[in-house]
């Protein structure tokens, strides 16, 4: 169990570490996905499962939707 | 009763009312909370009230619920939130975008000001924390179409909202210490042992997470932003309100929370918020010289006296306190008037600006700016003299006399800048100012709210015995062991104390010096304007001056920076004075 | 500051932070060694006190109710903030999505898409009413119900077409859900202040332990919160979408100030 | 285990912290703004955690388990509702403020200041 939520929380810091440094914003907002599912796990993992849900409708739906739809307003606004 | 306050303010979010009526029932709710908040001082001048949510009383020691602990403090914060608030109501009256949409948010805002100020718990207080940041973010830009104020936004509710992940990290800290959220329980938790690395750690975010809020240096950037550019009335906002909340929750937070183990350390503690509160004082008081545009010379304006504040603050006695509460209530009630005065700058490019004048109000307004800078210098008998006669008091020794020089420069560099407005605008400004055809010598609201605002401001320092009502209001806020005990059902008898204020000639004399050196920097010294192109010689100001003006063009990164650097600063300086 | 200096301010400082942060953090207790008092007196009391199981939603909406109608007032004022801001400026006109500048063409939606996201409506529905009247017992309430409800809604766009569909959901009424859910839970604490003595007491009956209609009040609030969640969630997406989909302006954007920064 | 839990809060503070102030695009400012906030996410949960407890619901556990913390929990909730709603805003700001610029740079000024 341990050995799991260790893993979680690795692979938590480091795609959160790829949130940053990706720069591009469509493949930032598909990270930002995963990153939210990732931590929905952790959250899980560690009996939290108020949290764990809330994240993950929120984190690894909501959020990077709002950032796509914002992308593809911002893709179509430049010419 | 407290409550109250809150569900009165949410009645106005049914919105389907014409302009007027949302406009009439906004400022009948901000005068109720007015009039519910005076009852309230009234009710609890005796000492502590404490009202537990949901009928949550503690049980053996443990808070179930939230609490709001109510103190004259705290109640003096909810009615001048709500003060300040109807003259922003009135002044909103002006701003054409300010729709039935910002009304609500004001109401809310309102609403989440005075929780702040009563709460008792630390989480509510931040859940109120952020309330206040997202109404204003939402207000800044109300003005959709103007991208200065929408930069504005953006910049404030970035860094506001690091400041309160920081705050928040705190908080954690904290809980898992404590095992508990009341500031009364945590206080008592906290004093039983003496500081380590976690309570400095955890005191260092939460005190930077506030300080950012009040836009202390090198916290500041997002200030001069936003306030420059958003709408008047939450420009007002901003430097009357939030600012001095920020600096009002510091103290709350070290009071009940942190007290006990710090302590042992007092001086370092003091050290550090007098130390950046003298820096801000210093940089806002050069800066605002140097600024043409009037919007962003008054955020210097207020980031130097904001300064003046957190020093009041930082004094961490009764007296400081006592002025602090005196100063802030004069001084952002003063502030907000000019934001609601000077005119907002429009973006005319290409065309010489400074062709109308740069105040609103003709006649009027222009002697309005002219108190108000009288305010700001400390003219006696403005509430400002008297707070500022407290805070000079409060120092002893060698700092009282350096306390003092701070301050009557400070205040004179200050009061100068505004005057300068006037005068400047007269002797330089090429057309003479022509006042604006509708508003001239004719009381408007927006004039009445300012007009209210500075003479409520002066008022304040004329009240009979005020400066001793606050001093053993402030013996009481500090109190730790009176506060907890109240909290938590075990009343302990407060120490009585009858000091009487007696300040002397020497604060008088030092504000009416600085409104006189104030008058005599606008009048005289050409320290302005490269916009005046009759004495280009002069205009350019000093070349460190202009590096330090170079430093605040930047972008939200360059605050993200310096966030950082002042955090690791202050949580540097802590750790190391207190291992 | 040019970046570099910045940078330089950054990484000079960011350690020390750093250092001072993992300072205090390792004055916390050991990882899996919490001993908060509140937590555990709470652990022990919810259940045979006030019969709601999840404990979670017990402090959020019982214990520590205050928090969570802040907590409502600020996503309201969220929602009021983006509605403001992506609402249609007075420069800016409806239009076709055919007709954009840029010259894409936007496929009609499948007939697969359309009939898989109108299966999945009803399911989904069912789930989000599932997690939010179970709020008080199993894990979930009235926002993470509210965000899934809100879902709903968006499959229907996407099943859909955007632009057609959006005069079926008025956003005033919308609008008049969110704003009624927030007013609600102040409605309900005010009920408590009169029925019981204070600010969102509790004031129906307890129930049976265990049962949906359990808890007193809870979850009553859980589905109001559940409303107004669902209903900004709808706005906000909506706004978004409107932006994406809708809106073209009538005039370029100004030019940039500087023009060395010009976007291509 | 303790090092991985908090360490991994403190480094997400920074990573995001840096992303922040390196930013050359709003859009990605702002993420990098929900970075930093899934750091306190971590750390609260973290905080309340019991190794070998159940998680606070007690459907169809006995009362007296040992359950970890609901308090950061709840916390925890309150602050994911307010993040987002945060972010939501901050890209709504972005939106405009590249619909009336065209430029999606956090550091472009406005010369605006200088002329007065």
């Amino acid at each position: 169990m341990n050995v799991f939520v260790g893993l979680a929380l690795v692979l938590v810091g480091v795609v959160g570490s790829l949130v940053v440094v990706i720069q591009d914003p469509l493949r930032q907002a598909l990270t930002v996905s995963l990153f939210g599912i990732l931590l929905g796990i952790v959250f899980f993992a560690v009996q939290a499962p108020d949290v764990a849900l809330s994240e993950i409708v929120v984190g690894a739906v909501a959020l990077p939707l709002m950032i796509l739809l914002a992308l593809a307003k911002l893709r179509g606004g430049v010419r | 009763m407290v409550p109250l306050l809150v569900a009165v303010a949410v009645v106005v979010l049914r919105r389907h009312l014409s302009r007027r009526a949302t406009w009439m029932l906004t400022l009948a709710t901000s005068a109720a909370v007015v009039g519910l908040a005076a009852t309230l001082l009234v009710e609890v001048h005796g000492g502590l009230h404490v009202y537990w949510f949901g009928g949550w009383t503690p049980r053996h020691g443990v808070a179930l619920g939230v609490s709001f602990t109510v103190d004259p403090f705290g109640v003096l914060g909810a009615c001048f939130a709500g003060l300040l608030v109807s003259a922003v109501v009135l002044v909103a009256t002006r701003v054409e975008q300010f729709g039935a949409l910002a009304h609500a948010l004001l109401l809310v805002l309102l609403a989440a000001a005075v929780g702040f100020c009563l709460t008792g718990d630390l989480f509510n207080l931040f859940v109120f924390f952020e309330l206040m940041s997202v109404c204003t973010i939402a207000l800044i830009a109300v003005n959709t179409s103007d991208v200065r104020s929408l930069r504005g936004a953006l910049h404030f509710a970035i860094v506001n909202s690091i400041g309160a992940f920081f705050v928040l990290i705190g908080i954690a800290l904290l809980y898992a210490r404590t095992g508990a959220l009341n500031l009364a329980v945590m206080g008592q938790r906290l004093a039983a042992h003496p500081a380590d690395q976690l309570v400095v750690t955890a005191f260092a975010l939460i005190v930077v997470g506030f300080l950012v809020k009040a836009a202390i240096v090198p916290f500041h950037f997002w200030l001069v932003d936003a306030a420059t550019a958003a709408p008047a009335p939450v420009a007002m906002l901003m430097v009357g309100l939030l600012d001095t909340l920020g600096l009002y929750a510091i103290a709350r937070v070290y009071w009940t929370v942190f007290s006990g183990p710090l302590h042992a350390h007092l001086a370092l503690v003091q050290s550090v918020l007098i130390g950046a509160g003298v820096a801000t004082a210093i940089l806002g008081a050069l800066l605002c010289l140097v600024q043409p545009l009037a919007t962003r010379r008054l955020a210097f304006v207020s980031i130097s006296h904001s300064g003046l504040a957190l020093i009041a603050i930082g004094l961490l006695n009764p007296i400081g306190l006592a002025g602090f509460g005196i100063y802030a209530c004069a001084d952002g009630a003063t502030k907000a008037a000019l934001f609601s005065l000077v005119r907002a700058p429009r973006r005319t490019r290409g065309r010489e600006p400074g062709s109308s004048p740069g105040w609103h109000g003709g006649r009027v307004g222009a002697a309005l700016v002219v108190l108000a800078a009288a305010g700001l210098a400390g003219l006696p008998p403005g509430g400002t003299y008297l707070a500022k006669g407290l805070l000079e008091d409060g120092a002893s020794g060698w700092g009282r006399v350096l306390l003092g020089g701070l301050v009557l420069v400070v205040s004179a560099l200050t009061a100068g800048a505004v005057l300068h407005l006037l005068i400047g605008r007269r002797a330089g400004g090429g057309t003479a100012p022509a006042a604006e055809p509708a508003a001239t010598g004719r009381w408007s609201w927006p004039l009445l709210a300012a007009a209210g605002l500075i003479g409520g401001a002066f008022v304040l320092g004329v009240v009979p015995g005020l400066g001793a009502h606050s001093l053993s209001a402030a013996t009481r806020f500090e109190d730790r062991p009176v506060y907890a005990g109240t909290v938590l059902g075990v009343p302990r008898p407060a120490s009585p104390t009858s000091r009487e204020v007696d300040l002397g000639v020497v604060p008088a004399l030092l504000g009416v010096a600085a409104t006189a050196a104030g008058w005599g920097l606008a009048r005289y010294r050409p320290f302005d304007s490269s916009r005046d192109r009759r004495r280009p010689v002069g205009a350019a100001p000093p070349v460190p001056l202009r590096r330090l003006q170079q430093l605040h063009r930047g972008g939200i990164g360059d605050s993200a920076a310096w966030l950082t650097f002042g955090t690791a600063t202050i949580g540097a300086v802590l750790a190391l004075g207190i291992r | 500051m040019t970046p570099r200096t910045r940078r330089l301010l950054f990484l000079a400082s960011a350690p020390v932070l750093g250092i001072v942060v993992v300072a205090g953090l390792v004055g916390l207790p050991r990882f899996g060694h919490s001993t908060a008092q509140y937590g555990r007196v709470l652990n022990a009391v919810s259940v045979p006190e006030r019969h709601i199981t999840d404990v979670v939603t017990a402090v959020n909406f019982d214990y520590r109710g205050v928090d969570t109608m802040g907590e409502e007032f600020i996503f309201f004022a969220a929602v009021a903030g983006v509605v403001l801001l992506l609402g249609t400026q007075a420069d800016e006109s409806p239009g076709h999505v055919e007709d954009a500048a840029t010259g894409r063409w936007v496929p009609p939606t499948s007939d697969a898409v359309r009939v898989l996201g109108l299966a999945l409506v009803g399911p989904t529905v069912l789930f989000a009413i599932y997690v939010i009247a179970h709020g008080h017992l199993t894990p979930g309430g009235g926002f993470q119900g509210g965000v899934v409800l809100a879902t709903a809604v968006l499959l229907v766009y996407l099943a859909g077409e955007y632009q057609h569909l959006h005069g079926l959901y008025p956003d005033r009424a919308i609008e008049g859900l969110e704003a009624g859910g927030a007013a609600a839970y102040v409605a309900l604490g005010i009920a408590g202040l009169a029925l019981s003595g204070s600010f969102l007491a509790n004031w129906a009956p307890l129930g049976k332990l265990g049962h949906l209609n359990s808890a007193g009040i809870v979850p009553i609030l859980n589905v109001v919160v559940g409303a107004e969640i669902a209903a900004g969630f709808v706005l906000l997406l909506s706004a978004f979408l409107h932006q994406t989909l809708i809106l073209r302006r009538h005039v370029r954007p100004p030019a940039p100030v500087d023009p060395h920064r010009r976007q291509p | 285990m303790s090092i991985l839990a908090y360490g991994v809060a403190a480094w997400l503070l920074l990573v995001g912290l840096w992303g922040i102030v390196n930013s050359r695009n709003l859009v990605h400012q702002v993420i990098c703004v929900s970075v930093v906030q899934a750091s306190t996410y971590v750390l609260l949960v973290a905080v309340g955690y019991r190794s070998g407890a159940v998680a606070p619901v007690f459907s169809g556990v006995r009362v007296g388990t040992i359950a970890v913390d609901p308090v950061v929990q709840a916390l925890c909730l309150t602050d994911v509702v307010v993040g987002t709603t945060v972010t939501a805003l901050l890209l709504a700001l972005v939106v405009q403020w590249h619909k009336r610029t065209g430029s999606l740079d956090p550091d472009q000024v406005d010369d605006l200041d200088e002329q007065g």
